[in-house]
């Protein structure tokens, strides 16, 4: 049995009072109870505060570049489709820098879970505007305020996600059940996680989240029509929804690739044989 | 007698002149010749100019001749260009009924190439075919290979068939109609040597050295090494995916290593900029990756179809901070396959990015080769981890060792958890900002590199050791210098040539041994400022002063290096 | 007075046929319909066969990387912002390399028109698949068919363009009205362009998109309703809507920049004056 | 006497310890010393330990010490770290009603830090400042000049007045209950001095000479640049653009140059690695653009607050293809503002990207210098295209001239088109495939390379010429080697240094000249591999054996130079 403590990791570093704490236990509790081991699962983390998630857990980690978690993490799930490759980035990895395998994961609908801890600011880096600031954000870098944020949300839906959710760092238990149906989920799983920064982030607080997240009702609601999936993705400010926001059945990346059929490619040799057959087609 | 004969096909982008220029090769390939042939062309999809060289000999061959023998003419730009460079008694086949302003008589050959694939092929999709007959009229080339030619290209059916039609009207309507000469071209003995290009040879290396994932993006030169993979994906149980950009590419390659596959991508010079970060990403974390280079005119885009060497200073220094890395250079489509399989084994056995260095010229030239003999493929997958060795809680992947070369496990495949971070990390992988641990892991890199330069190999020689004139150079000018030596030779001058292929780590010793001896050496290469000459200068000291510079693009041929030296030498 | 021949460049080496023709055609009758002079504007454009559309009309150019027109043609409008900008891409250089300018440029709302030629395909590179490629379509580089489409005007809308817009290359009068109306636009305004590539895209030809393009009824249409717009971008496929899929009026980028203000950088001067109060807060 | 005195402040993240340090070195700075201040922190915002360390002296200083006389400790890691730095008399400061286990006596000073900030200064967030006056009560400072130094950082109002009642509330406590003796440091004469960091110096040089467009992306150590900009650009009429990533942020500083616009982007070896390909986008299209690179220990990530020199080679060969840049590398704070200015006259001069190669260490050291004398500031555009000269109908951007500079129009400020190209192109601008334009543009882009290499200047010396051992250095480390310097001389030992901060054009001849008479050469840099003397070798063919490298991503001490000169030298 997989137990709570399997998956203690080092002491983090981040700062009291950061909703990655949160993230973090929500991530362990989601393995937990899906019985995930920690050799079986696979944490692809970018370069931020979020980015160093996986040194406080356990598992097989692969720290990668600021905004790059998506493509190695695409790279080992098809090298290796038995491992639970799960993405992680803060706002700025993975909607600015990564903004562009970011969309693309999303429309090639890889087999991966990406969990983003949006807290709406750069941290590591103290405190720049990110791509998610709300409009008129001051910071350093944009002393005049931050310009139109994107929706991670419904970028992730036009872009062609097959799961797209937003959860809350100061929900643990919701966030806890949406890892788990993101994993359980065939198909690129975006759960994009509203994060309180109590360092440099003033504005979007514990509190402000609370006072607005509100569940969807999953109930006789049809999460597969992407028209008003896109409604609900574009509620943002007094009310903020949480939950699953669009989940379809959509071609999966790795289902078109025939040399997976069998074992993974990480248990496969070369055949020789078949090689041979290519050299005489050059003669 | 050795049998040394060149054909030309050009033409606009769009008639063909690839078909025709790929045919032909296979002709004489098939016929037991042996072959080298390269490609000219712009960067657009119809229209402008384009050429395809073929070299035929009944001795080895590995470079394109400045003389044509039979120019096959697909438009007057063909003659008009390439006119000035007919042999003594070449032969320009054209079509006399389309082609207008046409002057003078020296080498020409009409031959009404639309009227004859409208009448006894079908139509005018088999101009280019009808040319090819004439081509094989004129050297009396027995047809009889042609339909299974045509099969293997086309496929059993109407198609061939049509091919077959066309090509035997031309070759009858030469055979009729040609008044003047023919330079008759008997079979030697069939073989079945390999008739391929660069790109293709290297990509049958990086299959057979078991590469399983690709992921790469469209450029110039490198595409095709893309298609050919994703072709055979089905076939040989590989992955090639075809990502949003360079960046993705290169660290899904990275991401497919880590988790024990051999994984490559390819680009050209702009996408290996892109791919920089990635390349570091690789040394930090000790991943094993190929990456190909096929270089071409730069800065930026630069001259997109065309060759250059001019990638090589920027490959041995492309990242931040100190670590060991290997650039290969393939000298020549054979060697492109072994390059290739050498690199992956240099790539897991010493766990870092291994750079294939390769340009245009090579990757889309063609060459016979004898088949690659895959019982010499070892696959050498380094130090690796298993639960014999030790307890998989202790599994550390980046304990420092005296090799610096850490067992390597597997993510996934057993109970060892695999952690390495691109942030500096202590022996288990974790992030750390100990200056003692830093040191230990810089130098644990670092070290990698001794066993390496162990192994490396000695660059090829040609020509008697210890001549007084040596010429130095990588990469896919090999076959050029090579004949290049030859030429010399008969001229009497006492020349050899010392030829790279690997570039890092470089073979000190050897260029030491070679360049003290020679009264002088030219450094030979397609690029404006000599940056092998540079490094040459950087490892051994030795300002070497002759050049020989090329970087308009196009390739060296043997004659340019020829009057090159002479002019030097006096 | 501005006429067509101001704006005859070199001899296009694009194929015979090929549905750039009528978009040079229509750039250019815009631009003289203006009456903007070629010295007024700034193309700034990728590469691909695109990229080589200012080559063939009249004008300053800056002919950029492959997937960068939009930084450099942002870069140029702070500098210079009387100058007419328009970059100019590739499906590819627009939504692959260059996704992530795409979708930031948008979301800022810098005071740009952008042009893509849009033929679902990699026309330069000879056949490869575009991220615009319909779900299946077989080339050299997805024998298997390629992955689902980006949605380009969809992604636009949700990124944060201020004008969102589709033609096709096949109705001159079509484009050329839309290029006008996208210049005179403040704020980001991207035109899609329906191309046919008769080279290597033997699905999306003419006669395929004229069989589906239908121009959207402007009147009584709100254009600005960003939920109405959503489902017009969504539609593809039997009906493809062409015309102006979204516009409202958002916050320009260039307008929240103070030292615009006055006059264009590039007429400013260095003022020591100013610079040596800076000193002295250093004291 | 000269005044040689250290303090250091440590404690965690998020504790103050970067106020304390800049406080305390403004108030020397103020009172006529001259400072040198570092600062080491992690990557983490709060928790972990970081340090400032501040020397004040006499006489100009540029580098810290190893030695500390008073250390502010607000923790007790930074006792136990740090405490066996403690120069003879030292004196820690501590909380010792806060700070457990403590033990022994020796240069201890208990101070209720927190305890004073609530009774005295309205609670514990003016610890830090309660600190501060312990500390220069320790040194019978006068704080006369304290309140104004208050305001000017926190502005008059209540926030000044508690940090004024705080300080007063430390410097009353030691007066009264310190025992031991006090290290009485009058004020000097007070100047107008600067005290500000590298990135600082850096950034005011770009404004004054004219920079008026900035694009990046937020990297340490880089970020303070882009910060300061965007804080002046409504005063200073200019643009800094946060953009999505470096690779935009390069290609938009590109078009703004393009345009006419001084502009630049700032970024660290990661982000560097993005910027490769618009490096040659500048290079083609010959666009100025001035490109800083705050390095830090890599490779990828490496270290993100710490410092190294380890990004000389690659930013010598970023990007493929052979054309010309420039190298920078500033010495000191005030170097950082001429050098920049500098930069951008070359970047527009000779119409190519010039990088600014500076580190952690040097961007955010304090120092103090003399005003820049904006007087000073000559600002050259280059060539520019007048309507005058010529028809703007036959303007052609790219003309080949003998300089190989062409005179720039910029787009929409006249009739001349402005036509550019990052494929190969004609002088007019425009894509060309033709092999003599191509290798004419070659040519033109690598003769523009000459008169910048006559305009280089020479190395900066120090100590008597021709001494018998020379240290060479580049970069940051100048403070260091040149108080090494001083240290070795009173050693008896005959040296001198060598200090480069022009790196591309090398500065061959007087590195010939220098190394040529010397009887021992050093290149001290912070690398693990010698970069700097890598390029020696490459341009002057000189070995140069003696290296004395750091990668912990620590900087250099005088200290360290000294003990590892001394070793080799016997
Ligand atoms: C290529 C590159 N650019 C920039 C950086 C510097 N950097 C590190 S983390 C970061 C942003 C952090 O913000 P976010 O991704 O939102 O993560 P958070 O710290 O807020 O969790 C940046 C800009 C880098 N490491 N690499
Ligand atoms: C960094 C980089 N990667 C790849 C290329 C090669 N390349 C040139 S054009 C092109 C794609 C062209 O497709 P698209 O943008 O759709 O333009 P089209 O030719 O179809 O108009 C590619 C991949 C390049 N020049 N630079
Ligand atoms: S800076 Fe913000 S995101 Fe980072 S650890 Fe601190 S609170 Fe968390
Ligand atoms: S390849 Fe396609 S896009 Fe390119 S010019 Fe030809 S038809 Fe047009
Ligand atoms: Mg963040
Ligand atoms: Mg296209």
């Amino acid at each position: 049995m997989v137990t709570m403590s399997d998956y203690t990791g080092l002491k983090p570093a981040w700062c009291p009072g950061c909703g990655n704490f949160g993230i973090l236990r929500a991530l362990n509790k989601a393995l937990v109870e899906m019985e995930i081991e920690p050799h079986q699962v696979l944490l692809v983390s970018g370069i931020g505060q979020a980015g160093k998630l996986p040194h406080y857990t356990k598992g097989n980690v692969f720290n990668s570049l600021h905004g790059r978690p998506v493509p190695p993490a695409i790279g080992a799930k098809i090298a290796n489709p038995e491992l639970t490759v799960i993405a992680i980035s803060g706002d700025g990895d993975a909607y600015g820098e990564g903004g562009n395998h970011f969309i693309h994961a999303a429309r090639r609908n890889h087999d991966i879970t990406y969990l983003v801890h949006n807290n709406q600011v750069y941290g590591l880096t103290k405190g720049q505007a990110s791509p998610t600031s709300d409009f008129g954000f001051v910071t350093k870098t944009t002393p005049r305020g931050a310009a139109n944020p994107v929706n991670p949300v419904a970028m992730a839906i036009v872009a062609g996600a097959s799961f797209v959710a937003r959860s809350f760092a100061g929900d643990i238990d919701h966030l806890a059940d949406l890892i788990k149906q993101g994993i359980a989920h065939r198909g690129f799983a975006l759960i994009d996680i509203l994060q309180p920064c109590v360092s440099f982030n003033h504005k979007n607080t514990f509190q402000w989240y609370r006072e607005r997240v509100h569940e969807l009702e999953q109930e006789g609601d049809d999460r597969s029509n992407k028209r008003a999936a896109l409604e609900r993705a574009l509620e943002w400010g007094e009310g903020i929804p949480i939950g699953i926001i669009y989940q379809d059945k959509l071609p999966v990346y790795e289902d078109g690739l025939p040399a997976l059929k069998e074992q993974p490619l990480v248990r496969q040799h070369v055949d020789h044989g078949r090689v041979e057959k290519l050299l005489t087609e050059f003669t | 007698m050795r049998v040394d004969f060149s054909f030309m096909v050009g033409g606009e982008a769009g008639q063909g002149v690839q078909s025709v220029g790929f045919l032909l090769a296979r002709m004489f390939s098939r016929g037991g010749y042996h072959v080298f042939a390269d490609q000219d062309y712009e960067s657009r999809v119809r229209g402008g100019h384009n050429f395809f060289r073929i070299r035929i000999s009944t001795a080895e061959v590995g470079a394109i001749a400045e003389d044509i023998d039979i120019l096959v003419a697909l438009n007057k730009e063909t003659i008009d260009l390439h006119r000035p460079k007919m042999a003594q008694g070449g032969i320009i086949v054209y079509d006399g009924d389309q082609t207008q302003g046409v002057t003078g008589d020296s080498h020409l050959l009409r031959v009404p190439l639309e009227r004859l694939a409208e009448e006894r092929a079908g139509g005018k999709l088999m101009i280019n075919t009808v040319a090819l007959g004439a081509a094989l009229s004129l050297v009396n080339y027995d047809l009889g290979i042609l339909e299974k030619v045509l099969e293997d290209r086309f496929g059993k059916g109407q198609v061939a068939k049509q091919n077959v039609a066309a090509a035997q009207a031309g070759y009858d309507y030469v055979q009729s109609e040609h008044k003047g000469d023919f330079h008759t071209l008997e079979s030697c003995t069939p073989t079945d040597r390999m008739l391929l290009t660069g790109n293709e040879a290297l990509s049958l290396g990086a299959i057979a050295a078991g590469c399983k994932f690709m992921a790469a993006y469209p450029m110039t030169p490198a595409s095709s090494i893309m298609e050919y993979l994703a072709a055979k994906s089905e076939d040989l149980d590989l992955v090639m995916v075809h990502a949003e950009d360079e960046i993705a590419a290169i660290n899904m390659a990275v991401g497919a290593g880590y988790a024990g596959v051999r994984a490559m991508t390819a680009t050209s010079g702009s996408g290996l900029c892109l791919m920089v970060e990635g390349i570091g990403l690789a040394a930090i974390t000790e991943t094993p990756v190929v990456i190909v280079d096929g270089q071409r005119p730069g800065p930026a885009v630069g001259l997109p179809t065309r060759t250059e060497q001019a990638d090589l200073q920027f490959v041995l220094h492309a990242h931040h901070g100190d670590f060991a890395r290997v650039v290969l250079a393939p000298a020549t489509v054979e060697d492109a396959f072994w390059t290739t399989v050498k690199a992956f084994n240099w790539a897991e056995k010493y766990q870092l990015p291994v750079i294939i260095l390769t340009d245009q010229h090579l990757a889309s030239s063609y060459a016979t080769v004898d088949q690659f003999d895959l019982a010499k493929v070892a696959i050498d997958r380094g130090l690796l981890y298993s639960e014999n060795d030790a307890d998989p809680q202790e599994y550390m992947r980046h304990r420092v060792t005296k090799s610096g070369i850490s067992p390597r496990a597997f993510p996934g495949l057993g109970e060892a958890l695999v952690i390495t971070d691109c942030d500096e990390h202590d022996e288990s992988g974790h992030l750390t900002e100990d200056a003692e641990l830093r040191t230990a892991q810089v130098r644990k890199r670092l070290r990698k590199f001794h066993p390496l330069k162990e192994e490396a190999g000695t660059p090829r020689g040609y020509g008697p050791q210890g001549a007084q004139i040596t010429l130095v150079g990588w990469g896919s000018t090999c076959g050029a210098i090579r004949e290049a030596v030859d030429i010399l030779r008969r001229d009497e001058l006492d020349v050899n040539m010392l030829h790279l292929n690997e570039l890092w780590p470089f073979p000190t010793q050897a260029l030491v041994d070679a360049i003290g001896k020679t009264r002088s050496t030219y450094v030979i290469e397609s690029n404006a400022t000599g940056q092998l000459a540079r490094l040459i200068k950087t490892e051994t000291g030795h300002d070497v002063g002759g050049r020989i510079l090329k970087y308009d693009g196009r390739p060296f041929t043997p004659a340019h290096i020829v009057e090159a030296v002479r002019k030097e030498e006096g």
